[in-house]
């Protein structure tokens, strides 16, 4: 599994945040996106998942199903949490679960849950509306979903926001058996995220400013 | 169980959840119907003849104020953008939910329309047809309703946009849900013709609504 | 401790639960009794009127249930400006808990009214100003209740409830007096009048037996909804408790890693 | 002993509205007893969870 | 420039910059007015004889949608938060931009309503009437209104809810506001005193209105 | 000028976030407050600034008009900008100057509101919306308010979020002058704000927790 990137050019309101740019990452790779705000490190991720379409260039991921879109390889965790208030812990993770994933049977479908839970801590709050959720732990249920549903690509942006440092290193275990196990993940942050060997692609530099 | 299965009942759920969202559509139902025959006098005679009428439009209006919530949340806590990442079509994301909002607010004020009819001195014979128009015509308010909840998502002042840009596309149910309540009433037989139409205008609505509310929300999420 | 004020004591929350612990079913029963009292008199004892037939006898539910309508409201109001002024601490649970019994009673007298309308006006319904007003003393309920589940924070929600329930209030003078102040097909107030009643005592006593069973069922109902709605709270701070605990449990056993 | 009360040609409305005030307030009661019920069955299921409110302990 | 000056001039400034609100505004007023004769048929003598009392109620479902504007936007992006601190109290605050929302949403929509007349084939002498009814009755809807608006910025389904919770406050305004003009096409004085207690609502509504609105404004910001 | 807070019981949403906090910030005083995620800083300043309405304990500020209310003292910048996008970068600080100042003569408040913008480098943005400027430029556009209109109390709320390395010590130089003329600043913040001499109130220490 790879991922190739070549001339990727996006704009966003009329102006080119993101010129020519060109890298590729292997399958049981990291690679972190830092640089200043306004560097265009969100703007990246969003294209790579699909929602902003590029001016120019190409994103292209080899050993993925080549009849399915890039998309349904991707997981990701943005600023927002993509939780319900009003639903609980459990049935926040469910639905993603039974929504992203293949559907699989009932009680490995049931079991998997309950490890996501249990790995991130939420397992005693499994019957808790989201409402009543700290932020740490509204972020660590977003987190949940990458457990759940099995799926190559990682984006995450700034995973690490308000997670305290238990979690920090729980998230830093997690990404790095998901790189392991041959996975991809890309993720745009300001903090060390403590993962020894990843890749760091440093954006901003190479932007022409207006 | 699909992932439209899923979606559908999960829109449930939260409508269900997020409590009052009915209520509170009906409530506008009842207040607006109530609003009416302040505003036109308490001349019966004249609001029998007119209620069906009155009825369709404040039914429209009801509709039209819970639009929002289709696409709204989910845009704005971001379950949207997760949402396009599942092996579902956008296509039938949007078609789910329109359903779950027909399911939770079309078909309740359907079955209100002839309770109201009392306080506008309806006449008896024409609730059940009251109700199967309704019921024939409200698929075409929350499937052509998704098309401009899903344009005005990100808009400010959404709520008045939508509804100036929704109203027009509501104008060939209104008519033909009347015409078919009227014909009704005057000869037994005008009934079908008028009927046929509406549901036709509905089951054209539930199949290009979705497609046309899931490129408004392509665009959107840029 | 023994000298405080029956508000007072009633402040803690704690002890309105002991309180009503067998106070409400006392109440509960009192009501059942005066109220079968009350319908034996209206169905078995009242003669029909002269001019209205047997139709009176609805009378004898419409008239409480109205009043009831509007003592609910008022009650809301009383309960709001004691949340608002005072911060009483049962003011939020009695307005929130009143809603619902005060709009069940509306409704009740717009259905009575309504049924009673067919035979006597001909119609189920005119858009007299009597029946107006109440048409929006009902709508007035909905709209607090709509804006309580409307707002999650539960301080946030009373306090804006309050405010729309002292705004509201002025509907209940123009509900009793809009009979006089525009003329309409609704009856003129013959009870409650400052002259004294103006019907005959044969129809007078059975209705205001009714009044009074069902005002106390109007009281046993409230303090069981306030009972309800302390315990949901309860059950909310304990919930939150757990939260919080689960929290605080975490943050200890992550202290020796950083 | 009820139908030997006549009511007149109005009876229909009369037990229609006696029979509207015993289903409105049956509706009323039920309600709040199964929602008392339900309180209650929560509060005893998070005690015997363990969890206990500060008042209680002291 | 006193402190109530700047802030109905920066909101005026403002309804004016977004553009937009004014014209969606009049634009679902006549997209209102326009489905109406759909509704009911296209009888002139009917529609006439109601004219008035369709005006009046699109007119307030107009006025209802663009409400929430008046403190949304501003408890948004935390302007409101720093008007606390102004040595202007609240309640001027709240009357302040109450007056912005009448003068950029009740005056042009009183202006429109005599245009739309014509759609309705109001009566020649009633479009004066009209005009002057509903300038005299427009404060109250935008008084009375902010208490709605400052009741629900905070809430899910604002605008619905809104509705909702002002709609009965309307009442007394609208059935004097057709009275008035009812009257006056009968007989010559029967205006005066339907008038008189229009604008006795419309002045009680401009000082209690601000009063509430201030009210919930204050427990919002918690 | 000094500002006593005795006893402060805050709570939100039914929990105790603030229990029984006493502390004083006397004229020339910096104040910083931190703490974890949660711990109770934005519910402080919000509660200094009149917004919430403390359980119980008082907040004092001697020195100041006693006729006048706390909040008239207070200047807030919150993490909402409070600026409107579709009015210039000028029209905005004008409207707060006007609010917010003591509506001084014309020539007077011109200079004071130019002087403003120069100092946070927005002068050659005056005439731009709002809605153009970049994160850090709208942060810097709330932070204008502090200069156009004298208050003696400022209450900051992460005022370095989103600023660049220039402009965090512009705001160091901002606040170091408001103090050296006798000011109070109480900033709540996770990051060093480079004041040199500033005090630390740590919350969430002392906060018994259920
Ligand atoms: C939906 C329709 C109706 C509504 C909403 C309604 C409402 C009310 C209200 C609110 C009151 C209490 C007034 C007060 O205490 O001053 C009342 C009293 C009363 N109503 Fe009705 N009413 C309706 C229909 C009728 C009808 C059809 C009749 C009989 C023809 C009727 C006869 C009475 C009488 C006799 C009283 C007692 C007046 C008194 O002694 O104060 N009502 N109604
Ligand atoms: N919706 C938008 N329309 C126009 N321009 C935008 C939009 N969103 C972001 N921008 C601009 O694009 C540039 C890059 O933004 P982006 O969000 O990608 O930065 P970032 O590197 O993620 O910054 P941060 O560290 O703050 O997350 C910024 O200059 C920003 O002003
Ligand atoms: N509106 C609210 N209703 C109920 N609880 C709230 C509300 N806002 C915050 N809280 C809770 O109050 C506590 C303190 O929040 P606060 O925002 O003061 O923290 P903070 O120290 O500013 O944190 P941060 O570093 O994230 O800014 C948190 O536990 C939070 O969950
Ligand atoms: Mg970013
Ligand atoms: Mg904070």
């Amino acid at each position: 599994m790879q991922l190739f990137v070549a001339n990727l050019v996006v704009a966003r309101g009329g102006r080119t945040i993101i010129d020519d740019l060109t890298f590729d990452v292997a399958g049981g790779e990291a690679l972190l996106l830092t640089g200043r705000n306004g560097a265009g490190k969100t703007t990246l991720i969003r294209a790579l998942a699909g929602y902003l379409r590029p001016i120019a260039g190409s994103v292209r991921l080899d050993g993925f199903d080549p009849e399915r879109d890039v998309r349904e390889a991707c997981h990701y965790v943005g600023h927002l949490d993509a939780n319900k208030a009003s639903l609980s812990v459990m049935e926040n993770v469910a639905f993603w679960q039974g929504y992203l994933g293949d559907g699989g049977s009932g009680t490995a479908a049931g079991d998997a849950l309950w490890a996501a839970l249990e790995r991130f801590g939420l397992d005693a709050l499994a019957d808790i509306p989201a409402a009543y959720l700290s932020a740490g732990q509204k972020r660590r249920l977003s987190l949940c979903r990458l457990l759940v549903a099995r799926r190559p690509l990682w984006l995450l942006d700034e995973p690490s926001v308000s997670l305290d440092a238990a979690s920090t290193v729980l998230l830093a275990d997690v990404i790095g058996e998901h790189v392991a196990a041959g996975g991809i993940v890309i993720a745009a942050t300001h903090l060390p995220l403590g993962l020894g060997a990843a890749r760091e692609l440093r954006l901003g530099e190479q932007v022409a400013m207006s | 169980m699909s992932g439209f299965m899923r979606l559908l009942r999960r829109d449930l759920l939260l409508a269900w959840r997020e409590g009052g969202a009915l209520g509170t559509a009906l409530g506008f139902y009842l207040v607006v119907v109530a609003l009416m025959p302040l505003g036109l006098g308490p001349d019966l005679n004249l609001l029998s003849r007119i209620a069906s009428g009155i009825l369709w439009v404040a039914l429209l209006l009801a509709a039209l104020l819970s639009l929002p919530r289709i696409f709204e949340t989910d845009a704005d806590d971001g379950a949207l953008d997760v949402m396009a990442l599942g092996t579902l079509p956008l296509e039938l994301v949007a078609g789910a939910k329109s359903l779950a909002h027909w399911i939770s607010t079309g078909i309740p004020l359907a079955i209100m329309a002839p309770v109201l009819g009392v306080l506008l001195n309806l006449e008896v014979r024409a609730y059940p047809l009251l109700f199967a128009t309704m019921l024939a015509g409200t698929p075409a308010i929350s499937f052509l309703g998704a098309i401009g909840a899903a344009l005005t998502i990100r808009a400010r002042r959404g709520g008045l946009l939508l509804a100036l840009l929704v109203l027009p596309l509501y104008v060939p149910t209104l008519i033909f849900g009347i015409t078919a309540i009227n014909a009704a009433l005057l000869s037994p037989d005008g009934f079908a013709a008028s009927f046929l139409i509406l549901s036709a205008i509905s089951l054209v609505s539930v199949v290009l609504g979705p497609i046309a509310a899931a490129a408004a929300l392509r665009t959107q999420m840029e | 401790m023994q000298n405080q004020s029956i508000t007072q004591r009633l402040a803690n929350p704690t002890r309105f639960m002991q309180l009503t612990d067998w106070l409400m079913p006392l109440t509960a029963a009192i009501a059942v009794v005066v109220i079968a009292a009350g319908l034996y008199l209206a169905l078995f004892v009242a003669p029909p009127d002269y001019q209205q037939g047997e139709t009176v006898k609805i009378m004898f539910i419409h008239v409480p249930s109205a009043w009831l309508g509007m003592m609910g409201y008022l009650m809301i109001a009383i309960s709001s400006f004691g949340l608002l002024v005072f911060r009483h601490p049962l003011a939020d649970v009695s307005a929130k808990a009143a809603a619902p019994i005060g709009a069940a009673f509306t409704l009740l007298a717009l259905i009575t009214g309504s049924l009673w309308g067919k035979p006597m006006w001909g119609t189920y319904w005119v858009w007299d100003a009597r029946l107006t007003s109440v048409l929006i003393l009902f709508f007035l309920y909905l709209g607090l209740m709509a804006l309580r589940s409307a707002l999650d924070d539960e301080s946030l929600a009373a306090k804006q409830a309050a405010v729309l329930g002292l705004v509201g209030v002025v509907i209940l003078p123009i509900i009793k007096f809009s009979v006089d102040w525009w003329n309409t097909l609704h009856q003129p107030a013959s009870v409650v009048k400052l002259d004294g009643p103006a019907i005959h005592s044969s129809i007078l006593v059975p209705l205001l037996v009714n009044a009074v069973g069902f005002s106390i069922l109007f009281l046993a109902l409230h303090m069981k909804a306030m009972r309800n709605e302390v315990l949901r709270r309860r059950v909310k701070a304990l919930r939150l408790a757990e939260v919080e605990r689960a929290a605080k449990r975490e943050r200890t056993a992550a202290a020796p890693a950083e | 002993m009820l139908a030997m009360i006549d009511l007149g040609p109005h009876a229909a409305y009369i037990w229609g509205s006696y029979g509207a005030v015993a289903l409105v307030l049956a509706a009323l009661v039920a309600w709040l007893w199964f929602d008392g019920r339900r309180q209650r069955r929560l509060l005893a299921e998070l005690e015997s969870r363990g969890v206990r409110r500060r008042s209680d302990r002291g």
